[in-house]
C-alpha cells in the first residue's frame, strides 16, 4: 500500500513538471500533503498515540489544507498571474524530473545495505531534487515557495522512513514544515507582495556584485 | 638590553605623538640617537670581536627567542644607525617645505622610529618567527614613510606596490621558514644549518633559490626590482634616502646571513648569484640613464649597486667553494663595505634632490638647470656623491668596487671558468661606464649651464641645519675614499665568519693593497692642488668674461642647452630593444605652427612583462567569474545543488572509469 | 729607477704631437711646422689670459686642472719592462681606468657648464665613446692577468714573454687595440677629426670651444701625454724582459715614433667615420679583444 | 545554569518587544551581559558536565561562549549609539534589541547543544532571529536581503536535516537511537559508511550557508550587508563560528571513520574555491561593508584548510576562528562610524579619513593589517600554522594557490582602505563633519588588541582549551 501510494507521489512529481498554472501546483501541493496522510498513517501506526495524532493532524490540516488556501489567497490577494512561467520548456522539464528519478533510483540501487527501504529514500531525493528544479527554473517568486514545499514534502517522507525509531526526527521536522512555511508565506504575503509590483524573480536582483 | 630598547622605543612613539607639531621632529631625533647608541654599543663590541648572544622567553608561540649579534649583523646595524640619523636629521628640515597636520607628522616620525627599531630587531633577531613579525613591521612602517604626501592618487599607488611586493617578499621568506620548520621543528636560524647539513645539496640549493628570491624581491635584484623605481619618487626625499641606502639592504643582510648558514652548494650559490647580480647591475644603470625624474633615476641606479653588491657575495661565495681566501676576503669585504658606501652616497644624493625638489617643485631634470649658482653647497654635495657613485677614486665607491675587481681578477687566475668571471668583468667595467653617462648628464643637467625652465620663485641654498647631515656623510665619504686602509681592518671580523677560520693571508694582502691606495689616492689629490696653485701662479690675471660661444650666435638662449634626453639620445637609440619607448609628438601644422611639444618615456620592459601582464591576466580571469554573485537566488541553490551532486558523482565516475579500464584490461 | 718611465713619457710628450702634424704635412706634401711647434703653443697660450663664459662656475675652471693631473696620476702607473712604474699593486690597472674616468667626468661636467648645445653634444658623445670603449681595455688586461696569474702591469708585462710565441701575436693584437683605444681616447681619426672644425660632427674639440688661456693649454697638453702614456703601454709588450737600459730606451722611443707616424699616417689616408657609425665601430674593439680573450684561454687551457 | 541562561535570555528578549522605555532597554542589556557572562564562567568551570540532557559544554563550546560573551558586550554599546544617531520608533528599538537577545542566545546554545537535533532547532532560531535583525531598516533592498538569506538559510537548514536522518538511516539496525554527538563519536566505526558520507554531504552543504563557505555563502554576504553594522558584527562572527560548530562537530564524528580522508578533500576543495571567491569579489567589490563580508568567506576557507590539513592545522584553525571571531566586529563597528562621516557605504564616496577621524582611521589602519594577516598581527601566526600545516600535510600546490589567492585579497582590500583613508573624497563636505569622541573607538582597539595577544602570546587556559577541543581528532 505505501508502495502505491508513493509512486502516486512520485507521478505527482512528473505532473508537477509539466504544469503550466499555478491553481495546478496548488492542487498538486495538496494532493501531496493527502498523499502523505495516508503514508505516515500506515508508518506511524505502531508509535504513541499524541504523537501520531500531532502527525497525522499536521499532515492533513497544514499540508492538505491550510497551506494552499494560504497560497491561493496570496494569489488572488497580490493579483499574480495565473501562468507558472518557468525559463525553460515544459517537455524539457518532465526529461529533467524523468532523470532525477531515474538518478535517484540509481543511487538507490548503488546502497549494499539491505535494511534501508529504497522506496523511501528514492522518493524522498526526487522530490527533493525536484523542488530545487522548480526554484532553479521557474520565474515567480511563489514559486519558489512551492518548490520549498516539495522540498519539505520529500524530507517528510524521509523522516517517516526512520520515523518509527525516532518519532522525534518527524516532530522536528514537522516544525521545520510549519516554521518555515509561516515566516515565507507570512514575509510573502505581508511584505513582498506590498513592496514589489511584479511577482517575478527577476525584482530580486539588485543586491548583487 | 632588549628590554631598555622596546621600553624606550615605546617611550618616544607615546612622546612625539604628545609634544606639540613643531617639537615631534626634535623627540624622533633623540628616539633614533637614543636607539642607535644603545645598538651600537653592542655593535661595537661585536665587531671587536665580543659576541652579543641573549635568549628571550616568547610565550608558546615563538618558543626562545634568540637575540644574538654576530659581526656581521654589527656591521649593518652600525651602517643602518648612522643613516637614520642623518635621515632623520635631513628629513626633519625637509618636511618644513611640506606644512602637514600634525596627525600626519605624529604617524610619520612615530613610523620613522619604527622602522629604526624594526631594523634593528632584524639584524639582532635569530628566530624565525619574531623575525618574520621585525620584518613586516619593517615593511609597514616603510610604507606609510613613503605614502607621506598621501593626497597624490600616484603616490598611495607607488605605496600599495611596494606593500604587495614586499608581502609577495614575506610570503616567500614564510615558505622557506615554514620548510625548515616542519622539517627541524625549530624556529632558530641555526635549524636552517642543521636542515641543509640533513637534507642533501638538492633540497637545500632549492630552499636557498626561495629565501634569495625573497630576500631578493627587498633587495630590489632583477626582476623582483619592479617596485623601487615607484617607491623612490613617491617617497620624501629623505625616505627615498634611508630606502634606498638602508632598507633595500636589509635584503642583502639576509642572503649574507643565508649564505652563512648553508653549509653547502657555495659554488652553485656563488655563480647563481653572480648571474642575477649581473643581469641587476647592467639592468639597473641601463634604464637609469633613460629617466627624466632625478628620482627614479636614482631609484635605478640602485639596483645598480645591489647588483654591484650582488656581484661582491657571488664572487666571496665562490672563494668560500673554491677555498682560496684572497677571492672570499675580497668578494664579502667589497660587498658589505659597498653595502655602506652605497648608503652614504645615494642617501645624499637623494638628500641633494630634495633640496632641489623643494626650491623648484619638480623632479624632472629637463626643467633645471644652473642650479650651482644658488645652490653651490648642494651642488658640490652632489657631485661628490655623483664622483663616488661612479666609483671615482679618490672617493668611497671606488674602494669597494676595487675590492670586488680584486676578487673577480683574482678568479679569473684562480678558477676554470674564466670565461664566467670575465663577463662579471666586463659588466662591472661597463657599469662604470654607464654610470659615468648618467650622472655627467644628472649633474651637468641638473646644477649646470642655465635655467632650462622660468623659474618662479627665487631659489635658495638650504639652511645650514639642512646641509649639516650631508655634509657629516659626505665627509665620511671623502674618510672613506681617502684611508680605506681602516675600514679593511674593521670589516675583518665578518669576513672571516664565512671563512670558518681566522683568515689573516686575505686580509693581509687587501690591507697592503689598501694601504698603496691610500698613498696613490692622497698622491692624485695632492697632484691636483698642486697644479691648481701652480694654475694660480702661472695663469695670467687678466680675465674677460663673455657670453657662451654659440657659434657666432650671439644672444644667449636657454632653450639652445643641451637637455637631459639629447645628452643620451644615441646611448637611447642603442638601447631601445631594451625598454618600451612611448613617444608622444605634435604634428607640424599651418604656415605658422603653435608651440609644439614633444615627449618620451622610456618604461621598463621587465616590469611590463612580468608585473603588469601576469597582474592584467590574474585580474582578468577572477573577473570572469563575477558571475558568481549575480543577485539571483536561483542560482544560489543552483550552487547548492552543484555541489552536493559534484561530490556524488565525480567518485562514482571515477570508480566506473577504473572498473571500465579494469574491464579493459582483462580483455 | 721607478721614475724613470714617467721621465719618458714626459720626454716623449713633448715630441709626440709634433711628429703627427710633421708626419701629415709630408705625406700631403708640405713642409710642415717645427717638431715642438705644438709644444711651444701651448706654453704660449699656459701664460695668456682667458675668456670665460658668464654661465660657467668654478667647475669649468677646476676641470682642466683635475684632467690634467689625473693623466699624470696614471701615468705613475706605467711600468718600463720589467721596471715598476712610481706606483704598483695588485689591481693597478683598475685604478688606471678609473683615475683617467674621473679627468674625463670633469671634462664632461665642464663642458655642460657653459650652457651651449655645442659643448653638450661633444660631452654627450665623449661619454658614450668612453662607455664603450672601456670593457675593450677591461678585458685584454683580464686576460693578460689570466693569462700571467697577475694583476698589475708590471708583474704582468714582465711575465707576459715567458710564454710561447703566440703571447707575442696576441701581444701585437692586443697593441693595436690599445693604439686604437688610444685613437678613441683622444678623439682622432677615423672617430674624430680635430683639424675639423664644424662643430656639428666634432667630438673632442667641441667639449673645449669655450676653453682660453691656461685651462685650453692644459688640455692641449693632455692630449700630448695621454698619447705618450698609450705609446708606453704598447712599448711595453715590446720589451723582453732581461733587457739593458740601453737596449730597452731605444725600443721604447721607437715605439712611440713608429705610433705617432703610424696616426699621422692613419690620419692622412683614412676619412673620419659618419658619428651614428662610431659606436659599432668602437664595440669592434670590444669584438677584438674578446678574441684576445678567448687566446688566452686557449693558451692556458681553462676554457670550459 | 544554561536552563537559567535560556529561560533569562527568553524572558529578556520578551521584556524587549514590549519594551518602550529607553532605560529599561539599556538595564535590560546589562542584564543581558551579565546573564551572558555568568554563562561562559559556568560552562568553563563545569566543563563536560552535562546539563539539561541535551547540553554539554565541552571545551570548543566553552571557547565560542566565552568569544560570543565577550562580543556580545561592544555589540550592545554599539547597537545603543547606532540607535542615538538614527531616527527610529520606539517598538523598532524593542523588537531590534529582543530579536539580538535571541540571536545571541541562540548562537550560545547552538554551541552547548550535544545534540544534532538541538543543534539545529537553534540553528533555525538563529536564522529567524537574524532576519529579523537584517529587515531591521524596512526598505526594499532589506526586504529583499532578508527574503533571500531566509529562503538560502532554510534549504540549507533543510538540507542539514536531510543529511540527520540520513545519519539516522546509518545507525539504523546498530544498537544506538538518539542522535547525541558523544556516542556517535563513540561508535563512528560502526557506522554505515554510505550513508556517513551522504549524510556528511549534507550537512556540510547545509551549514556552509551559516559558516559562510562556498557553496552556500552567498545570502550570508547580502545578510551582513544589509543589516545594520552591530547586527553585522554578529553575522559575520559568532554567528559564522555555528556553521563552524556545525560542521566541526561532524567532522570530529568521520574523522574516526574510513571516509576520513574524503571528507577532509571535501573540505579542502570547498575552503579553496572560498578563498577564491572572495578574491574573486575583494578586487570588484566597492561595498565597504561587502568587503568585510567577503573577507569573512576568506577567513573560513584558511580555517577550513587549517582543519583539512589536519595536525597542528586543527590547532590553527580553532585560534584563527576565535581571533576572526574578534577582528571581524572591530572593522563592522568602525565601519559604522565611517558611515556616520560619509553617509555612504561605497568606497567611492569615503575618503581622507585620517583627517575626520584620526582614532577611527588608526582602527581601520590596524585592522587591515591584523585582518590581512601581516605579523605582528595574532592572526599572521594562526595562518602561518595552517601554511605549515599544508606544508607538511603535502599540498604544497593548493598553499601556494592560496598564497597567490591571499595576495590578491590583500592587494584589493589594501587598495580600497588606503583608498578610504587618505585619498581626497569627491563632492564631501567638509564643514560639518560630526566629531566622534574616542571612546567609541575603544571597543575596537580593545578587541583587535585582543587578537594581537592572543595570537601571539595565548594565555595557557586558552592553549589547553583548544587542545582538548580538538583532541578527538586523529594527530
Amino acid at each position: 500500500m505505501i508502495n502505491i501510494l508513493l509512486i502516486v507521489f512520485t507521478i505527482s512529481l512528473i505532473y508537477l513538471a509539466m504544469a503550466n498554472r499555478m491553481l495546478t501546483y496548488i492542487r498538486i501541493i495538496a494532493f501531496q500533503g493527502a498523499l502523505l496522510f495516508g503514508v505516515a498513517f500506515i508508518e506511524l501506526i505502531e508509535i504513541s498515540l499524541p504523537n501520531l495524532v500531532f502527525v497525522l493532524l499536521e499532515t492533513i490540516i497544514i499540508k492538505a489544507v491550510a497551506i494552499p488556501l494560504f497560497i491561493k489567497y496570496i494569489i488572488d490577494r497580490n493579483h499574480i498571474t495565473r501562468e507558472a512561467e518557468p525559463y525553460v520548456s515544459n517537455f524539457f522539464s518532465v526529461v529533467i524530473v524523468t532523470v532525477i528519478i531515474l538518478g535517484s533510483f540509481f543511487l538507490a540501487n548503488a546502497i549494499t545495505g539491505t535494511h534501508v527501504r529504497k522506496i523511501f529514500f528514492i522518493v524522498a531525493l526526487s522530490s527533493l531534487f525536484t523542488g530545487l528544479y522548480i526554484i532553479i527554473t521557474r520565474r515567480k517568486i511563489l514559486t519558489h515557495v512551492m518548490g520549498f514545499l516539495i522540498i519539505e514534502n520529500g524530507v517528510f517522507v524521509l523522516s517517516l522512513a526512520v520515523g518509527s525509531e525516532m518519532p522525534m526526527l518527524v516532530n522536528i521536522g514537522i516544525l521545520l514544515d510549519i516554521f518555515v512555511s509561516v515566516i515565507l508565506l507570512g514575509i510573502f504575503a505581508d511584505k513582498i507582495g506590498d513592496v514589489f509590483e511584479e511577482q517575478d524573480v527577476e525584482q530580486l536582483r539588485n543586491l548583487k556584485d | 638590553m632588549s628590554v631598555a630598547f622596546l621600553i624606550s622605543t615605546l617611550l618616544f612613539i607615546l612622546l612625539i605623538s604628545l609634544v606639540h607639531p613643531g617639537k615631534k621632529g626634535m623627540v624622533a631625533v633623540a628616539g633614533i640617537i637614543v636607539n642607535s647608541v644603545m645598538s651600537s654599543w653592542i655593535a661595537v663590541a661585536a665587531l671587536s670581536g665580543n659576541a652579543f648572544s641573549q635568549v628571550l622567553n616568547g610565550g608558546p608561540v615563538f618558543g626562545d627567542i634568540a637575540i644574538r649579534l654576530d659581526s656581521i649583523s654589527a656591521w649593518f646595524i652600525l651602517v643602518t644607525n648612522f643613516t637614520m640619523l642623518m635621515g632623520i636629521l635631513y628629513g626633519r628640515q625637509y618636511l618644513r617645505h611640506h606644512p602637514a597636520r600634525s596627525a600626519d607628522m605624529s604617524m610619520h616620525y612615530i613610523s620613522y622610529l619604527l622602522n629604526h627599531a624594526a631594523l634593528t630587531g632584524i639584524y639582532f633577531i635569530q628566530n624565525m618567527l619574531a623575525f618574520l613579525c621585525a620584518w613586516e613591521i619593517m615593511a609597514i612602517t616603510a610604507f606609510i614613510l613613503v605614502i607621506f604626501e598621501h593626497a597624490r592618487m600616484e603616490t598611495l599607488k607607488a605605496g600599495i606596490n611596494y606593500l604587495i611586493q614586499s608581502h609577495i617578499s614575506i610570503i616567500l621568506l614564510t615558505l622557506g621558514f615554514i620548510w625548515v620548520y616542519t622539517s627541524t621543528g625549530s624556529f632558530d636560524f641555526e635549524a636552517i644549518r642543521t636542515y641543509c647539513l640533513s637534507a642533501g645539496k638538492e633540497a637545500a640549493l632549492l630552499l636557498f633559490l626561495v629565501f634569495f628570491v625573497g630576500f631578493g624581491i627587498k633587495a630590489g635584484f632583477v626582476p623582483f626590482h619592479t617596485w623601487l623605481p615607484h617607491a623612490h619618487p613617491a617617497a620624501p626625499s629623505h625616505v627615498s634616502g634611508i630606502m634606498s641606502g638602508i632598507l633595500i639592504k636589509a635584503g642583502i643582510y639576509g642572503i649574507l646571513r643565508l649564505l652563512l648558514l648553508m653549509p653547502e652548494n657555495h659554488l652553485a650559490m656563488g655563480y647563481f648569484i653572480l648571474a642575477v647580480s649581473v643581469i641587476t647591475g647592467l639592468y639597473g644603470v641601463i634604464l637609469a640613464i633613460v629617466q627624466h625624474n632625478i628620482k627614479k633615476l636614482l631609484a635605478y641606479h640602485s639596483i645598480e649597486n645591489i647588483g654591484i653588491i650582488g656581484i661582491g657575495m657571488g664572487i666571496g661565495t665562490i672563494g668560500v667553494g673554491l677555498g682560496s681566501p684572497f677571492m672570499a676576503f675580497a668578494g664579502y669585504a667589497g660587498a658589505m663595505l659597498h653595502v655602506l658606501n652605497h648608503a652614504l652616497f645615494k642617501s645624499l644624493l637623494f638628500y641633494s634632490a630634495g633640496n632641489v625638489y623643494n626650491a623648484l617643485h619638480t623632479l624632472v631634470i629637463d626643467r633645471m638647470g644652473g642650479l650651482i649658482r644658488n645652490m653651490p653647497r648642494t651642488a658640490l654635495f652632489f657631485l661628490i656623491a655623483s664622483l663616488a657613485i661612479c666609483g671615482l677614486p679618490p672617493f668611497n665607491g671606488f674602494i669597494s668596487e676595487f675590492l670586488i675587481y680584486s676578487g673577480l681578477l683574482s678568479a679569473i687566475g684562480s678558477s676554470h671558468t674564466a670565461s664566467v668571471i670575465i663577463l662579471a668583468v666586463i659588466a662591472l667595467a661597463l657599469i662604470g661606464g654607464l654610470a659615468l653617462l648618467c650622472f655627467t648628464k644628472a649633474f651637468g643637467i641638473i646644477f649646470l649651464g642655465t635655467a632650462r625652465h622660468v623659474q618662479h620663485a627665487e631659489i635658495r641654498e638650504e639652511n645650514n641645519a639642512t646641509l649639516f647631515p650631508m655634509a657629516l656623510t659626505a665627509i665620511l665619504i671623502i674618510f672613506i675614499g681617502l684611508l680605506p686602509q681602516l675600514f679593511i681592518s674593521v670589516l675583518r671580523r665578518p669576513v672571516e665568519l664565512f671563512m670558518n677560520m681566522p683568515d689573516l693571508e686575505g686580509m693581509r694582502v687587501s690591507a697592503q693593497i689598501m694601504q698603496q691606495i691610500s698613498i696613490a689616492v692622497w698622491g692624485l689629490v695632492l697632484l691636483i692642488a698642486i697644479l691648481w696653485l701652480l694654475r694660480k701662479a702661472i695663469a695670467s690675471r687678466q680675465v674677460t668674461v663673455g657670453p657662451t660661444w654659440g657659434c657666432a650666435y650671439t644672444t644667449d638662449s636657454p632653450k639652445l642647452q643641451y637637455t637631459a634626453s639629447s645628452f643620451v639620445r644615441s646611448y637611447a637609440k642603442i638601447i631601445k630593444p631594451l625598454t618600451i619607448t612611448k613617444k608622444s609628438k605634435d604634428e607640424v601644422l599651418g604656415i605658422i605652427p603653435k608651440p609644439l611639444h614633444t615627449e618620451t618615456h622610456f618604461h621598463d620592459k621587465l616590469e611590463s612583462g612580468l608585473v603588469d601582464w601576469p597582474t592584467r591576466n590574474l585580474r582578468g580571469f577572477l573577473g570572469r567569474f563575477k558571475f558568481l554573485q549575480n543577485g539571483s537566488v536561483q542560482f544560489y541553490v543552483l550552487y547548492g545543488v552543484v555541489f552536493i551532486a559534484i561530490s556524488i558523482a565525480v567518485p562514482l565516475i571515477i570508480n566506473a572509469v577504473r572498473n571500465l579500464a579494469h574491464i579493459l584490461k582483462h580483455l | 729607477m721607478r721614475m724613470i718611465s714617467l721621465l719618458l713619457i714626459l720626454i716623449t710628450s713633448f715630441f709626440f704631437t709634433g711628429i703627427i702634424i710633421r708626419t701629415k704635412s709630408i705625406l700631403s706634401g708640405r713642409k710642415g711646422p717645427g717638431i715642438m711647434q705644438p709644444m711651444k703653443d701651448i706654453i704660449r697660450s699656459l701664460r695668456i689670459g682667458s675668456v670665460y663664459s658668464k654661465t660657467t662656475s668654478f667647475i669649468f675652471q677646476l676641470a682642466p686642472t683635475v684632467y690634467i693631473a689625473t693623466i699624470l696620476m696614471a701615468i705613475l702607473f706605467i711600468p718600463f719592462g720589467n721596471q715598476r712604474g712610481v706606483l704598483s699593486f695588485n689591481g693597478d690597472f683598475v685604478f688606471f681606468a678609473y683615475t683617467l674616468a674621473l679627468g674625463k667626468f670633469f671634462m664632461i661636467i665642464a663642458s655642460l657648464d657653459t650652457g651651449s648645445s655645442f659643448e653638450g653634444m661633444g660631452a654627450s658623445r665623449e661619454a658614450l665613446y668612453s662607455m664603450l670603449v672601456e670593457p675593450a681595455f677591461f678585458i685584454i688586461m683580464g686576460s693578460f692577468s689570466l693569462l700571467t696569474g697577475f694583476t698589475s702591469f708590471v708583474d704582468i708585462f714582465s711575465a707576459m714573454h715567458f710564454g710561447s710565441y703566440v703571447t707575442y701575436g696576441l701581444g701585437a693584437l692586443a697593441a693595436f687595440v690599445f693604439a686604437i683605444i688610444a685613437l678613441i681616447e683622444n678623439s682622432r681619426m677615423p672617430v674624430d677629426d680635430p683639424k675639423t672644425h664644424l662643430e656639428l660632427t666634432m667630438i673632442h674639440e667641441v667639449m673645449i670651444l669655450d676653453n682660453s688661456g691656461y685651462d685650453l693649454g692644459l688640455i692641449l697638453y693632455g692630449t700630448n701625454l695621454k698619447f705618450a702614456m698609450y705609446g708606453a703601454l704598447i712599448a711595453n709588450f715590446f720589451h723582453t724582459p732581461g733587457y739593458e737600459w740601453y737596449y730597452s730606451i731605444p725600443i721604447f722611443f721607437g715605439v712611440q715614433l713608429a705610433f705617432a707616424v703610424t696616426v699621422g699616417v692613419v690620419e692622412s689616408f683614412s676619412a673620419r667615420f659618419r658619428m651614428n657609425h662610431n659606436p659599432q665601430f668602437i664595440l669592434m674593439f670590444t669584438s677584438i679583444s674578446l678574441l684576445i680573450f678567448l687566446g688566452v684561454l686557449l693558451l692556458t687551457g681553462k676554457i670550459i | 545554569m544554561i536552563g537559567i541562561f535560556l529561560i533569562g535570555s527568553l524572558l529578556i528578549s520578551l521584556a524587549y518587544f514590549f519594551s518602550k522605555n529607553h532605560l529599561l532597554n539599556v538595564v535590560l542589556a546589562f542584564a543581558f551581559c551579565l546573564l551572558h557572562g555568568a554563562l561562559a564562567i559556568d560552562v568553563y568551570i563545569h566543563r563536560d558536565i552535562t546539563q539539561l540532557v541535551y547540553f554539554t559544554p565541552d571545551a570548543l563550546a566553552v571557547i565560542l561562549v566565552c568569544v560570543n560573551s565577550i562580543i556580545c558586550i561592544p555589540v550592545f554599546y554599539h547597537s545603543f549609539v547606532y540607535f542615538s544617531k538614527h531616527p527610529y520608533k520606539p517598538h523598532e528599538m524593542g523588537l531590534f534589541f529582543g530579536a539580538m537577545v535571541l540571536l545571541t542566545a541562540s548562537i550560545s546554545a547552538a554551541y552547548l547543544s550535544n545534540h544534532m537535533g538541538i543543534l539545529w532547532i537553534f540553528v533555525e532560531l538563529t536564522t529567524l532571529s537574524a532576519s529579523a535583525l537584517i529587515y531591521h531598516r524596512r526598505n526594499k533592498l532589506t526586504l529583499e536581503g532578508t527574503w533571500k538569506y531566509i529562503f538560502i538559510c532554510s534549504i540549507s537548514i533543510t538540507l542539514v536535516f536531510i543529511g540527520i536522518l540520513f545519519v539516522t538511516l546509518a545507525i539504523q539496525h546498530k544498537g544506538i537511537t538518539d542522535l547525541f554527538y558523544t556516542t556517535l563519536s563513540e561508535n563512528a566505526t560502526l557506522l554505515s559508511p554510505f550513508w556517513l558520507k551522504l549524510s556528511f554531504l549534507f550537512i556540510f552543504t547545509g551549514f556552509t550557508a551559516k559558516a559562510g563557505l562556498v557553496p552556500m555563502y552567498t545570502a550570508g554576504i547580502d545578510a551582513k550587508d544589509k543589516a545594520p553594522y552591530p547586527a553585522g558584527a554578529i553575522l559575520a562572527s559568532v554567528l559564522m563560528n555555528v556553521g563552524f560548530v556545525g560542521i566541526f562537530r561532524f567532522y570530529e564524528i568521520t574523522s574516526h571513520t574510513e571516509i576520513f580522508a574524503w571528507t577532509n578533500n571535501i573540505l579542502l576543495i570547498s575552503a579553496i574555491l572560498s578563498v577564491f571567491v572572495a578574491a574573486v569579489y575583494m578586487l570588484r567589490v566597492k561595498n565597504i561593508k561587502r568587503m568585510m563580508a567577503y573577507s569573512g568567506v576568506e577567513h573560513m576557507g584558511i580555517i577550513m584548510l587549517g582543519i583539512a590539513a589536519g595536525g597542528i592545522g586543527y590547532y590553527a584553525a580553532i585560534l584563527h576562528l576565535i581571533l576572526h571571531s574578534f577582528a571581524k566586529p572591530a572593522l563592522f563597528f568602525q565601519f559604522g562610524q565611517i558611515y556616520r562621516t560619509y553617509g555612504s557605504k561605497s568606497v567611492y564616496d569615503v575618503g581622507h579619513y585620517f583627517k575626520y577621524n584620526i582614532t577611527g582611521a588608526l582602527v581601520l589602519l590596524f585592522a587591515f593589517f591584523i585582518v590581512t594577516a601581516m605579523p605582528p598581527s595574532g592572526m599572521f601566526v594562526s595562518e602561518f600554522l595552517v601554511f605549515k600545516s599544508l606544508f607538511a600535510s603535502g599540498y604544497l600546490w593548493v598553499l601556494i594557490l592560496t598564497m597567490i589567492l591571499l595576495t590578491v585579497i590583500i592587494w584589493a582590500f589594501g587598495k580600497n582602505v588606503f583608498k578610504m583613508l587618505f585619498i581626497k573624497p569627491v563632492d564631501f563636505d567638509e564643514s560639518n563633519v560630526t566629531r566622534i569622541p574616542f571612546s567609541e573607538s575603544l571597543s575596537q582597539y580593545i578587541l583587535l588588541a585582543l587578537v594581537v595577544y592572543l595570537g601571539l602570546n595565548p594565555p595557557e587556559q586558552l592553549v589547553s582549551l583548544i587542545h582538548s577541543a580538538i583532541s578527538t581528532l586523529p594527530k
